[in-house]
């Protein structure tokens, strides 16, 4: 089983983070993981998007054009991937500042203000584990242990206070019903 | 406010830009050169003739924009290229703009030889100490014991060598005709800046050999520093290193008001 | 050392590294600047020697000298930087030195784009430098590839004083996968026998590849195709995908290879009988693997990265025994799996065909792929 | 009395980097925080009397944003069409 | 006009004078200075653009800027002189511009020395700048093929808006044989309608090889290739000797293919059924016309002055159908006559075989004949 | 003549020659500049460390008249080889020996920037107005109105640009701890450039930066005049062109005493 | 028919000039010719030789292993070609600075003092053209005729006052017997 | 009374180029026009008395071809092995 998430926001959301945190807990846990940046160009205009694959077997391609989820943190991700998203698929959108909703029907989608949830725990900082915390809640590749322990072990020196907030957030994330 | 007939106008965009939003980071003087170069043009009326060489470096689109024509070079070799066009078109004005790392690291011996050969080019130099657009490597510019993406220890002058003064090496050659290094940190060297383009192009236009500006110029972006913050820079830390003044100026031009 | 979730660009360093490298020599090119910022950062830590070039020129040709002296060098660029460095490998071939060049190829031609691609192979193949002389060219399609692969660079290089290109793109460049780094080599301390180090209590050596008489360069190109064919038969290597029952085999290396691996995996799952032969020496290519598996399989379908280059030489192998077939994408864009299926689907429902040009009937393919916005 | 000017900000090209802000004489300049030009930036804007039109703001201007205006006190023969402030 | 006995490289150069060249940018080296020299003469007594430039990375820049206002410009130089030019010859592929590059082949690889060779072959064409590009390249065998070629070399160039490669060799460089230069062509009055002149009256023109996203870099590619099928078309030219009712099928290039022509008709003398198929265009390859003489002839023999390169192009071609052979000298050395003639007879004595690696056998019988002094 | 005990050997071939004749041609004062290094060389006891790195261009065979290791660089490249060489063997002597053409033309970016680095290598740079491997075309240094086969009405400085003086432009290079030009025309000055030879090895041995010494040379057979006319126009037409003298001299090296 | 001839001698013997006016002839009179000097660094050394190939058809290689004719002006051209006229070729030797007889019996061979002979004619510049009238005499695929028009025709204007002279030197040189 | 001195000339290596002859103080040093070096050319030689050993031929022979002696009057303690006469 091959699982397939592109995370996509503005540069600065912290898209890129989330994603390696989720490709460092499925390492931990004994899977085979790629995470692979968009880079380039894209990333003057502003937008930065990574895509995470998770598997038990070797992995083909690090890319995928229809992921089995979507995490978007702005309107541009989410006019892009929505389209794309599997059949059956899940999509996060970040309604926090995205003024629209979700149009496909044949996905689970979820729309959270992950910024003014962020907010409330504190920093804005946090909205990527917000998204997280919503995406692990409908996609259950990986436990909130998993990241947890992820976190802790991968999160760089000068961010260990964060620990504790990046926690909350998931949770917060993942206990949203919209 | 009354719009009156009475309104003059007293700064609008030069019509040798085009109208298109750059690339450039917000504050980067990259835009401010830009627009001396067009204001120039306009005033000297050489848009129609005018034949411009991007180079490879953050000024990679500069093609797009300028209201002339426009060729885009490969890193370093802006000045061969100008030279292949303004030998087959004489009549034609012909300029480069270039980054440090373009002219003064790869491209260091097609300015030698441009300015060798009495080329009747007029090369915009933009010194900002660094690469810009492969993000923020050290250049043969920067300054020493200056921390860069490849320099990550400073800038060791004992291993990575010292910064390369371009203007006073290039003023050595018989075939410059202007050769003089400005600033882009205040409106006062903003304008000492445009007035030396504008004698660069004259040196052109005159057939008196090989004219460079080079400019200190900001990088906010890889020098990780506010767009004013990068002005101070430029005015504390890199002037002492890299003199404002004439380097070569052309007995013609000197007589020259404008 | 267990697996820690390493980046590409600088895995590859790293690896480098640890294969004992004394030397890094380099100019920024995107997307294989963090490769020389890599080494910028570890190479004077360890007191080893690093040089940011004034130019891919100068580059090369300081690598040239400093593997004279018998150590391990290298460079890494993007591919309009290696265009400048052929003139520098053409005379280290010439004057059988091991050098080790990585490519980190990017869109062309011309300055082009940043964007992954395989459009350097015939550059880095059939040696895109003046004269007779055959470069090693490896192409690994993972971090960890990366790694082993670098590695063993060094130990070819060495072993047969040649050319060594690792070429990769920048999806593999920028990746994060979870892989392995070897274990810190320990320098030699001799320097080889044909090293200029100081002539010292000996003889003095030259290395250079000149030779004014062609008799003598003659000698020369004969000694270095004979090592050529002892490379040949002695350094191919591949991985292969489901070929055991294969009806219908792909061919692909590096990025397309792994693409095409997740098609051939979801065309397996319906049924399908088709594997995937991952060529990672694409010199030596495998001549008679290819051989071997046009004689066992029904259809071929090459995939690349760029216009059909490595198609050739499949052709050439194949001799018309089977209908070989072309998929590619161009400039910098990475084909997805969907599309390599949707090739998949369209091969195994036609019959296939040994005339015409396959490119030409690829392109019209290409071209819909392309109005429709994939 | 002072001389009276005004600026126009063309919002396609303003980056809101504030170089303006810093260099004019007169403190009128300021980032209008509410608003996003279409680059998704704040673009600068007037906020206060006293400009002079002096044009200073333009030339530091990296991106060519400002137009300035000049108020002439009485009509003068000769008027230079366009002539850039930095001459 | 009438017959002169003309020297290889000035004629050469007074015909793309008279073919209306306003610009020749270079650098010296043997064996093509000579080429450099003559413009030196000619091209200020005429009032064009004559510059030796300060190293050949220059000189391609300088074609390239002089290119791209539409006139007809070039250069010529030497094996490693055209090394250090793949960048540029890259960059004015990717910008689309007509571009016009000479090639006196000398041996290498490296510095090697200055004699005739051919072992350029696979940088030519199959392209040695990075990224996918599609040089036209011709391969004049006489003086006045040379004058003939670098004529059609402008056409084409303009034509197709592509690099031309005229490759040659010292000994055609140097030769003096009657030929017929052609009158001198007027100046056009008029640039193209792409060409950078100064926007006068009209929009700005652009003239670039970025195309930063890569969806935009394909399309360019695409473009490229089609026009590239175009060529393929059209513009495939080669010469036939004696294949009428040839059962062995000499197929070889440039010198070697004048050299094999004098071993064919000695042959022809004896009675054995041999022809000689002399490409014109190495690229394009004449693909169709290899293919058809591969159905029809019983044995092929590749000759050239190198390791065995356009020998892959016609194996591809043939797809098997009959045993290719190979002979070639390599590193500056010049076949004579009779050591081809030895190869026919070998050919028309044996059986021939279409496993084994070719250039391994014909390595066997190449050392024999440099042990045996020739 | 007796051959007595009492006989002294005033001069004896240096031993860093190897016995090899060379291919120059007669009378042609590259063999006196190898000679001078070999001196040298052997006077510092540097022939077990040393390692040259010959150019292309007449010198390209330079390899085989030295009794130390060589590499042969690509054409003027020299500078970039040498600079891969001395990084990695710090300890070791590192020289090239480069022509005009190789130096001043092709050449440009690799000297000028191994000068900027102060890569601590020794240059030998013989400077005779034009390229004599190849059979005298203009060099970057060939004197205005000078005749070669590739300025065949004479160097016009208006389209074929001015002599490149590199002494005077190195010495503008803070990572220059040595450079000086001298002449090879008379037993004189060349007793002087081998001091200056002298010098630049020292200047390396103590690790004082980059060091050149540019030596006004000969090609009697490229300027079709006998060798010893060949000297009279190095003294009488080339010097006023290239004034010898000592354009950068660290002060340690000014002191010593040699 | 096809003929080859091979001219070779010390730099400065008018060896390459020989061979041209050869070409110059034929070309003149409507057969197929080849020039191809030496060049590079034998050329150092200090020899230059020239092979000249006249037809009736199309020339294929302006190189020959076996020459149809050898005109050796130095002892060490001898050495080189003796071994490679073809049989019953023509070899002519400039016995005035080779010292030794030539070898082969299956060859016409022709040992003439040509420096003397040229020396006596005013100048020892005229060497090759007694060597080339040896040649035209038993190798006559040129006449006489043709040579002089040549000469005539393509000697350059500084030298035409040696015209005579040459003529001169190619009676001489076709007259001598040894 | 003038110092004594003799030269010796390696004809492997002499080009008969002249330049020592021209530098000669004593103008004793010619080529000799009867013989050949392996070379091809004429080798230089001593033609005349009143060579001084000074050794400045020496310094101007582009090839290294001479070997120059010099007579010393009286024994001397300290003698160098081998200095060439330039530094
Ligand atoms: C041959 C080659 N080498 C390297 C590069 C990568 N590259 C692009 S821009 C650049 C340097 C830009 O720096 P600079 O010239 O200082 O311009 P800036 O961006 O600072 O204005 C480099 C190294 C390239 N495109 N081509
Ligand atoms: C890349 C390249 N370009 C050109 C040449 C041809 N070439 C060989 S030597 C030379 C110039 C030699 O002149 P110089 O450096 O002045 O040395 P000199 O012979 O005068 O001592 C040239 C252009 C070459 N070998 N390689
Ligand atoms: S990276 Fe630096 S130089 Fe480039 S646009 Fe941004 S601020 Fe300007
Ligand atoms: S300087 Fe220009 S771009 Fe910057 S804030 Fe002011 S108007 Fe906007
Ligand atoms: S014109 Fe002068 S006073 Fe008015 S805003 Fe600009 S800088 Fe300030
Ligand atoms: S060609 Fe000139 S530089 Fe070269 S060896 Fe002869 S005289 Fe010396
Ligand atoms: S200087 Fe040297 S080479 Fe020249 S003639 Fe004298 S000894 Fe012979
Ligand atoms: S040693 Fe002095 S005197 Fe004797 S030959 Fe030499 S130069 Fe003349
Ligand atoms: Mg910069
Ligand atoms: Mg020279």
């Amino acid at each position: 089983m091959e699982t397939s998430v592109i995370i996509s926001g503005f540069g600065g959301q912290g898209a890129l983070f989330a994603g390696q945190v989720m490709a460092y807990a499925a390492m931990d846990v004994g899977k085979q993981v790629t995470w692979i940046p968009s880079y380039g160009p894209e990333m003057r205009g502003g937008t930065a998007h990574c895509t995470v694959v998770i598997s038990d077997d070797e992995i083909g391609s690090p890319l995928v054009r229809y992921p089995s989820a979507a995490v978007v943190l702005n309107l541009p991700s989410l006019d892009k991937y929505e389209t794309l998203v599997q059949s059956g698929g899940v999509l996060i959108a970040n309604a926090s500042l995205i003024d629209r909703k979700v149009q496909r029907t044949d996905i689970q989608s979820v729309e959270i203000p992950a910024n003014n949830l962020a907010e409330e725990l504190g920093s804005r900082q946090l909205t990527n584990m917000v998204m997280l915390g919503a995406l692990l809640n409908k996609l259950p590749i990986l436990s909130f242990e998993d990241i947890e322990r992820a976190l802790e072990a991968h999160l760089p020196e000068r961010h260990r206070k964060l620990l504790d907030p990046n926690r909350q957030a998931l949770r917060k994330g993942a206990e949203f019903r919209g | 406010m009354v719009m009156a007939a009475e309104a003059e106008l007293a700064y609008k965009r030069p019509e040798a830009l085009s109208e298109t939003t750059t690339h450039y980071c917000p504050g980067c003087t990259h835009g401010i050169a830009h627009r001396l170069v067009a204001e120039v043009i306009d005033e000297m009326g050489l848009r129609q003739k005018t034949i411009g060489v991007a180079p490879v470096g953050c000024a990679v689109f500069a093609y797009k924009y300028f209201n002339v024509d426009f060729v885009e070079a490969a890193h370093g070799r802006a000045p061969a290229m100008a030279t292949g066009i303004k030998r087959v078109l004489p009549g034609n004005t012909v300029f480069t703009y270039q980054g440090d790392g373009d002219l003064a690291s790869i491209g260091m011996a097609e300015i030698v030889h441009a300015a060798g050969r009495g080329e009747n080019i007029t090369v915009i130099f933009i010194n900002n100490a660094i690469y810009g657009m492969t993000g923020g490597q050290m250049a043969p510019t920067t300054l020493p014991g200056m921390v860069t993406t490849s320099s990550p220890y400073g800038r060791d002058v004992e291993m990575a060598g010292y910064p390369i003064r371009m203007a006073e090496m290039l003023a050595k050659m018989d075939g410059s005709g202007y050769i003089v290094r400005r600033s882009l940190h205040d409106p006062k060297h903003i304008r000492q800046a445009k007035k030396a383009i504008r004698l660069a192009f004259e040196t052109q236009e005159r057939g008196l050999g090989f004219a460079m500006v080079e400019l200190l110029s900001s990088c906010p972006t890889n020098w990780k520093k506010s767009p004013q913050d990068s002005l101070q820079f430029i005015a504390e830390q890199m002037i002492p290193v890299f003199p404002l003044g004439d380097y070569k100026v052309h007995e013609e031009i000197a007589k020259l008001r404008v | 050392m267990a697996k820690e979730l390493l980046k590409g660009n600088e895995a590859f360093a790293e690896a480098a590294i640890r294969a004992g490298l004394e030397g890094f020599f380099g100019y920024p090119i995107t997307p294989s600047t963090e490769f020389l910022e890599y080494m910028a950062k570890r190479m004077p830590e360890l007191g080893r020697a690093f040089v940011q070039a004034e130019s891919e020129v100068a580059a090369i040709n300081m690598v040239y000298g400093a593997v004279c002296t018998g150590k391990r060098v290298m460079t890494a660029s993007s591919s309009p930087g290696v265009s400048l460095m052929m003139e520098g490998i053409s005379y280290a071939a010439g004057t059988e030195v091991p050098m080790v060049v990585v490519n980190v190829i990017r869109g062309g031609p011309g300055l082009g784009n940043i964007a992954p691609s395989q459009g350097d192979y015939f550059q880095m193949v059939k040696g895109g430098g003046h004269g007779d002389y055959f470069p090693i060219v490896i192409a690994p399609a993972s971090v960890q590839e990366a790694i082993d692969y670098i590695v063993l660079a060094f130990d070819l290089a060495e072993k047969y004083r040649s050319i060594v290109h690792v070429v990769v793109d920048g999806n593999i460049g920028q990746m994060m996968e979870p892989a392995e780094l070897p274990p810190m080599r320990p320098l030699p301390k001799e320097a080889p026998d044909w090293a200029v180090t100081g002539a010292k209590d000996r003889k003095p050596r030259i290395l250079s590849s000149i030779y004014i008489n062609p008799k003598d360069e003659e000698v020369t190109n004969i000694r270095l195709l004979k090592r050529w064919l002892e490379v040949k038969a002695n350094e191919v290597r591949y991985k292969e995908y489901f070929m055991d029952d294969a009806e219908v085999a792909l061919i692909a290396f590096g990025t397309a290879g792994r693409v095409a691996s997740s098609a051939v995996r979801v065309a397996r799952e319906e049924g399908i009988k088709v594997g995937l032969f991952r060529p990672v020496s694409l010199a030596p290519f495998p001549e008679k693997e290819v051989e071997e598996i046009s004689k066992r399989v029904r259809r071929i379908l090459v995939v690349e990265m760029n216009t059909g280059m490595m198609l050739e030489d499949v052709q050439r192998c194949v001799r018309g025994r089977v209908p070989v077939e072309f998929y590619g994408r161009l400039g910098g864009v990475t084909p997805f799996p969907d599309e390599i299926l949707d090739e998949i689907h369209r091969v195994v429902k036609t019959s296939g065909d040994l005339e015409g040009d396959v490119r030409e009937q690829w392109l019209g393919r290409l071209e819909k792929v392309v109005e429709g916005g994939r | 009395m002072p001389v009276k000017g005004w600026i126009e900000v063309d919002e396609r090209y303003c980056k809101g980097c504030e170089l303006c802000v810093h260099v004019c004489p007169q403190n009128v300049l300021a980032l209008s925080t509410g608003r996003f030009t279409p680059q998704g930036y704040h673009p600068v804007e007037l906020n206060g009397e006293g400009c002079t039109g002096c044009a200073i703001c333009a030339v530091m201007c990296p991106d060519a944003a400002l137009t300035v205006y000049r108020e002439v006190p009485q009509r003068v023969e000769r008027k230079p069409k366009v002539e850039a402030a930095t001459t």
